[in-house]
């Protein structure tokens, strides 16, 4: 993943920089490929650390399931459903962008990509909308509950649940913004180009990485509970 | 994790794997389906198929994580040793889910067999219109006080018993008037004995007969500044027909659920049945949660 | 100090607390099995390897033997260990559930464990504090809870072991065969007192156990904890050496040692208590809104029977501290220490 | 302390100069010294801390320093020893240095990462250390619930001081899996793959799949402090065994991220001061992966007293006999390769027997542990705290000094001081011996662990343990004067001293910038193939 810096304002979209491999791979290919392999054990890193809480979600609606199954239907599953919806759009659109970038269409890359960015901004509006919401209600996790809709035991356990699970999620949803700004900008620099286009696809995984919790994550706790 | 893959050294970078460009139909059908499926899951949801929803709602989960993977993360076209190291971190995952279940969901075996360690639910009548206090009731519901409730409300009813300082709110001080939330009559005191407080550390004790609860909630009305009187309305409120000399049977009996599975352990035990069913740890009789066993009939 | 020890352990196996009851004979069989088990192990692998070591020394002119490996040895040396470990697995499950299975009329007792006391409530509602009386040759099952973090409950002499958990009920049974006292531990780390929350457990020969059910005076015969003698005696001298210290500041050091300041400062801060600094001979308001002025008296009865008299804007949690826990000289060192903070 | 000395001709030492060329360097033997610099100066700190609590334990009724001031040196002592030395010991340091170097490699795959994960490192143990001044943390480095929650001082400073280190870990154990997968010299297939490396792979895996659970359940504690969330804590409902399962299933795996190398360096030494190829080469590979594997399901037996269920003790006990068995054959396998040899005793090959003497008392007393009935007596007593002594520090501890002497040549070019190091072994041996061996019996008669106190019945076996801590001091300050002064002024010590085979050896010592030079190696054989005629 090491890249030869380019010289401001020489290449561009249009005109990118030709792309010289680290001096510690044979080729382009052998980087690449070195790169995707490190970047897939990353997200195994991502699918255990964000598992490991789905872990405790599960065993405690186990032990408590009325408690959150009574909880759960506090949960807009209005937003919830359009909040999938927009994730799953933006993974396509994400996909176009690199699509896009590996054909060397880095314009029509650029447009996906920003696109994928409003799709996630709108997604964090939505979270922002039903955060304040519950706030409003009372609906805190665990020890600052004071809602009195619901005074099940144990069901403030579920909304601790809930807000640590979609508040982890949100934080990468924000992460994977940022990322794509950064490759945008890459772009723009010339730095991207059909012979090189790995940042562009590792961001691309995760951030259908971070759609793909989100689809296990709505099922289980606007859904099921 | 993939060892058995590429064994020469360099020559491993799986020429032409990383160049697979999507064609853009296949994005729109993939988007497509995806959008389908989620519209599946939200309508599931809604019909009700008891553990099966948790079932099928997974599996559609599963089957659209597939897609995303296998299409958009381009697995299907990539080198097998990404998906072997992908699809092992779930694989881990299932290990730690696997071995923190049989611990978590089995806990809890602590009584002695076939001991019951609840008392008797139906007390036999002791006092005629127990919600008329008099020094015998009094000093029953004082009995009653001793073995239920000083470990929170403390020997005197101070509040300060030797498990107080772990509740929040901290249990209330019967000596004083402050802070009542029911009331201090004592058929308010009934009602909260019947009910509990809900968000506090004050569980229903409607475990104990309805009538050494009125004999407690006497004791506990005696220990205050000044002792308050039940209107007959107030009685009526709480469901007492003043008319009889007895309760009625306005209460459904009830024992704790840990209680309720150990005879029914018992009772299956008998039928060489035993041991389906295995008390919760947090559900006992004592300081945790009372979980009331709302069909359960002891005599049966 | 050894002979003290090898004494007051006297029936114990080397290496091992006393056995005191039939759990702990069995659990014995396991470990010297284990431990033999473990020298033979020890000296194959160490004893070849020094074997080895010299008989294979450099010297001039050896040549090397080229092996690469042999599967049969390689083969018995896996399979062998399985079968061995797969015994031993079987052995201690079957000593475990002796261990964790009390008999159907074990006598039950409740245990509180909270920051940094035993407290035991029998069912007749009498309780005790970090003592623990108990029949001889009765099968004892405690029900165990704790108030606030997790404790464990460890008797050394009868090999049991149980943590004590907030939130949820464990148990823990013995049936004392050995009359006496018996050391108990908190063995999970549970705050600054930790290594202060002891208790005993006093097995009682059935007269004796009768008079303490009757509440008289009673006495316990038969094994010591070699604790109760040297700690004594440790404590004794101690109080010796510090005896050439001025009396506030003896306190000073004991308000260190008995865990007083993780509740009270000495600056004046409120922390779970009130603070020493600044109140001797001053008047506080109490819980119920009388106001006290704190002399000798307060304090002696504050440190014996902390509920008595709470201050107000305190929780009333503190442990009572009874006479065997702090005695009349120690007393009086601490509260010329707080006089002394005026 | 290696870039003082005056090396010839270009090397990766005088490659650039200057401090700045160090601190932003990609160079991954700069990288593995940094890290050594690092790894020794908190090892020292953490011994300090141990010091004084064995200083403390000496005499009952002496204590040196007061209760709460005790509970914290207990906690940093433990943290700093088990997040900041021992599990970035051998794979980061030495590791770092060796790996790409084995593997004929002119780097690991990715440079900036390993660079980005010092940092991370040095970030995460400032974390921790800045909580030192903020009222420090009591909670014992497990941070088991509710105590942790309840606790105030610097401890969310210190958990979050480990939840940064823990990526440090993460990342590095990905570079090495991706290094290790694409950058082997041609003809290095994994069949002539040396053993160092498979255990580097096995303990990546471990660190890539465990480390991030770790991290989760550390957030969670945070959150359970500033938002009460209330998942592992019993008043709002929670379940404080649960963090003990989340807490386990990193950090019992991560013991073997901690012996897995060390069984690596032996495993490279023992044959070299043989002059024999090692015995069982595949079923040594294989054991690597085998502990690897059963590191993730015995993770139980840490709860055996915990109020787990009894059928989770069932199977967790049952589990767990089966880590014995590849480790087993790890030893039997050492020992074997002793046979018909011609054995030297350099430095290297001393700490390798003494890892075999001592690495074996540690895997005996853990069968003890694992053994449920025997466990419910020893366990939170001083026997497990000294078969963990055993197995750390006599074993990876070991692994590691013995390393550093047999890699030193390597990375300085100098030779260290042969007596001196004798002596220095000689002290740390019997300090170490004298130092844990007591534990056990105190620990069998029911001295129970993290006590500022301990009864007057356990003085004896306090005392000598005090005493042994001495001699421990001794041989490692030892060991430091050596190795320092050999880096400045040792004699030349050419490229290969050991004659050893493994790929790092064929380049000149200090290897150059990109470690071989314009050529790339090319590997014809085993690591291993020491024939009669090479003695």
């Amino acid at each position: 993943m090491s890249h030869a810096s380019v010289p401001a304002g020489k290449y561009n979209a249009d005109n990118p920089a030709p792309h010289h491999f680290g001096h510690h791979f044979e080729s382009a290919e052998h980087e690449f490929s070195s790169a995707k392999q490190g970047m897939w054990l990353f997200m195994v890193t991502e699918v255990l650390m964000i598992g490991a809480i789905f872990v405790g979600y599960l065993l405690f609606r186990l032990r408590f399931p009325e408690a959150f199954h009574e909880a759960h239907k506090e949960l807009n599953v209005k937003l919830g459903a359009l909040n999938t919806v927009i994730l799953i759009i933006s993974s396509a659109t994400m996909v176009l962008g690199v699509t896009a970038a590996q054909r060397g269409n880095n314009r029509r890359s650029i447009g996906m990509l920003i696109t994928t960015i409003f799709l996630g901004g709108c997604f964090c509006l939505v979270k922002y909308f039903e955060y304040t919401h519950k706030f409003h209600e009372g609906i805190f996790p665990g020890g600052l509950y004071h809602f009195e809709g619901l005074t099940v035991p144990h069901a403030p356990l579920f909304f601790s649940f809930y807000f640590v699970m979609t508040g982890i999620h949100a934080f990468h949803v924000v992460v994977g913004m940022c990322l794509i700004t950064w490759i945008i900008t890459r772009i723009k620099r010339g730095q991207i180009s059909k012979e090189f286009f790995t940042p562009v696809e590792l961001v691309g995984f995760y951030w259908h990485f971070v759609d793909l919790v989100w689809i296990f994550l709505f099922p289980l706790l606007y859904l099921l509970g | 994790m993939s060892n058995s893959h590429d064994n020469h050294g360099h020559g491993s970078h799986g020429e032409g794997h990383g160049h697979y460009i999507i064609p853009d139909a296949t994005i729109y059908k993939t988007l497509g389906a995806l959008l389908v499926l989620t519209g599946i899951t939200v309508g599931l949801s809604f019909v009700h198929l008891g553990t099966w929803n948790f079932v099928v709602g997974m599996l559609v989960a599963a089957m659209k994580a597939y897609l995303v993977a296998s299409i958009f993360m381009n697995l299907s076209h990539d080198d097998k040793s990404n998906s072997v190291i992908f699809v092992s971190g779930f694989f881990f995952l299932a290990i730690f889910i696997g071995l923190t279940a049989p611990d978590f969901l089995f806990r809890g075996d602590i009584f002695t067999e076939g001991k019951q360690i609840m008392l008797p639910v139906k007390g036999v009548s002791q006092f005629k219109r127990p919600w008329e206090p008099t020094p015998e009731i009094v000093a029953h519901g004082k009995a009653i006080f001793m073995q239920q409730c000083v470990s929170c409300h403390g020997p005197e009813g101070k509040g300060d018993g030797p498990a107080a300082a772990a509740l929040v709110p901290h249990p209330r001080n019967f000596t004083s008037a402050d802070g009542w939330g029911n009331g201090r009559k004592p058929s308010q005191i009934f009602k909260t004995l019947k009910e509990g407080r809900p968000g506090t550390g004050m569980a229903s004790f409607a475990t104990i007969p309805a009538e050494d609860r009125w004999t407690l909630a006497h004791y506990v009305a005696s220990l205050g500044p000044n002792v308050l009187k039940d209107t007959p309305e107030d009685l009526k409120a709480a469901g007492v027909d003043t008319s009889k000399d007895t309760l009625g049977d306005t209460e459904a009996p009830s024992i704790p659920i840990t209680a309720a599975m150990k005879i029914l352990d018992a009772e299956t035990a008998k039928d060489g049945l035993k041991g389906n069913i295995k008390p919760g740890h947090d559900d006992l009789e004592g300081y945790g949660e009372r979980v009331e066993a709302r069909t359960f009939n002891p005599n049966l | 100090m050894n002979s003290v020890m090898s004494k007051a352990y006297g029936k114990a196996a080397w290496g091992l607390p006393l056995q005191g009851s039939d759990v702990a004979v069995t659990w014995d069989h396991l470990y010297w099995f284990l431990f033999w088990l473990s020298v033979f192990f020890f000296i194959l692998v160490v004893g070849g390897m020094i074997y080895f070591a010299i008989v294979y020394r450099k010297k001039e002119g050896r040549k090397t033997k080229y092996i690469v490996d042999h599967h049969a040895l390689e083969a018995f040396w896996t399979i062998i260990p399985t079968i061995l470990l797969m015994a031993i697995f079987g052995w201690g499950w079957s000593v475990y559930k002796k261990q964790i299975h009390a008999p159907t009329d074990a006598m039950e007792i409740r245990v509180i464990g909270k920051q940094w006391l035993w407290t035991f409530q029998y069912d007749d509602g009498r309780t005790e504090a970090s003592k623990l009386v108990v029949p001889l040759g009765k099968p004892i099952k405690l029900i165990m809870t704790s108030q606030d973090v997790i404790h464990s409950f460890f008797i050394p002499n009868f090999r049991v072991k149980q943590d004590v958990v907030p939130g949820m009920y464990t148990s823990v049974w013995f049936e004392p065969k050995v009359a006496g006292e018996h050391q108990v531990f908190c063995t999970e780390y549970c705050g600054t007192s930790h290594s202060g929350m002891l208790a005993k457990v006093e097995v009682l020969e059935p007269e004796q156990y009768e008079l303490w059910k009757a509440g008289k005076p009673y006495q316990v015969t038969g094994v010591k904890t070699p604790s109760s003698d040297l700690l004594a005696a440790a404590q004794s001298s101690a109080r010796l050496a510090n005896a050439k210290l001025p009396l506030p500041d003896q306190g000073a050091k004991l308000v260190q040692a008995k865990g007083c300041t993780a509740c009270h400062s000495i600056d004046g801060s409120a922390k779970i208590g009130p603070s020493y600094k600044g109140i001797f001979g001053h008047e506080q308001e109490l819980l119920d809104g009388t106001k006290v002025t704190v002399d000798e008296n307060y304090i002696r009865e504050s440190i014996q029977k902390p509920q008595a008299k709470v201050v107000k804007g305190f929780n009333p949690v503190m442990p009572p501290y009874t006479k065997d826990m702090i005695g009349e000289e120690d007393m009086n060192a601490i509260v010329a220490y707080i006089k002394s903070l005026n | 302390m290696a870039h003082t000395a005056e090396a010839h001709g270009d090397n990766y030492l005088n490659h650039e100069k200057g401090l700045w060329s160090w601190m932003t360097t990609v160079d991954h033997k700069r990288i593995g010294l940094m890290y050594l610099a690092s790894v020794c100066f908190f090892f020292f700190l953490g011994g300090i801390f141990a010091l004084i609590i064995r200083l403390n334990l000496m005499h009952s009724g002496h204590p040196v320093v007061d209760a709460n001031t005790y509970n914290k040196l207990m906690t940093y002592h433990g943290a700093i020893m088990v997040f900041l030395v021992i599990i970035p010991a051998i794979p980061a340091s030495i590791g770092n240095f060796v790996l790409p170097m084995m593997l004929g490699a002119k780097d690991v795959a990715f440079p900036k990462l390993n660079l980005a994960s010092y940092y991370i490192y040095l970030a995460g143990a400032t974390f921790a250390c800045l909580a030192l001044f903020l009222g420090g943390a009591d909670t014992g480095w497990t941070f088991y619930t509710p105590y942790s929650i309840r606790t105030g001082g610097g401890v969310i400073l210190v958990i979050f001081g480990a939840f940064v280190a823990g990526f440090s870990s993460i990342l590095t154990g990905l570079n090495f899996i991706v290094t290790i997968q694409k950058l082997r010299a041609p003809g290095l297939t994994w069949n002539r793959l040396p053993l160092l490396l498979w255990a580097l792979y096995a303990t990546s895996i471990i660190q890539v799949l465990a480390t991030p659970v770790l991290a989760i359940t550390l957030v969670l504690l945070i959150f359970e402090h500033v938002f009460k969330v209330g998942i592992f804590d019993p008043a709002l409902g929670g379940d404080p065994v649960l963090f003990q399962h989340f807490f386990w299933f990193y950090s019992h795996p991560a013991v073997y991220i901690m012996i897995l190398p060390a069984m690596g360096v032996i495993s490279e030494i023992i044959p070299v001061f043989s002059r024999k190829p090692i015995f069982g080469y595949r079923a040594i590979a294989l054991a690597s992966f085998g502990i690897a594997l059963v590191a993730f399901i015995v993770w139980g037996h840490h709860l055996f007293v915990s109020g787990q269920s009894e059928l989770a003790n069932f199977v967790f006990s049952l589990l767990t006999m089966f880590v014995a068995i590849p480790t087993g054959v790890k030893v039997f396998s050492w020992v074997g390769t002793m046979y018909k040899g011609s054995i030297r005793f350099n430095a290297p090959m001393l700490y390798a027997l003494g890892f075999i003497e001592l690495f074996t008392i540690g895997g005996l007393t853990g069968v003890f542990l694992a053994t449920l009935a025997i466990d419910v007596h020893l366990t939170d007593t001083y026997f497990v705290i000294a078969h963990f002594h055993y197995v750390m520090v006599g074993g990876t501890i070991m692994g590691f000094v013995g390393g550093m002497h047999y890699w030193f040549p390597k990375v300085t070019g100098k030779l260290y001081n042969e007596t001196v190091a004798m002596w220095a072994f000689i002290s740390i041996i019997i300090g170490f011996n004298l130092t844990f061996f007591p534990q056990f019996i105190a620990g069998t008669e029911g001295m129970p662990r993290r006590y500022w106190s301990q009864l007057p019945e356990f003085d004896l076996w306090n005392t000598l343990s005090t005493v042994g801590s001495w001699f421990l001091l001794l041989g490692f300050l030892m060991v430091a004067w050596n190795m320092i002064k050999s880096a400045k002024s040792g004699p030349a010590a050419g490229d290969n001293p050991w004659r050893a085979l493994t790929l790092e050896w064929q380049s000149k010592s200090p290897p150059p910038h990109d470690n071989f030079g314009p050529t790339t190696p090319t590997v014809t054989h085993w690591p291993y193939e020491y024939k009669g005629a090479n003695v």
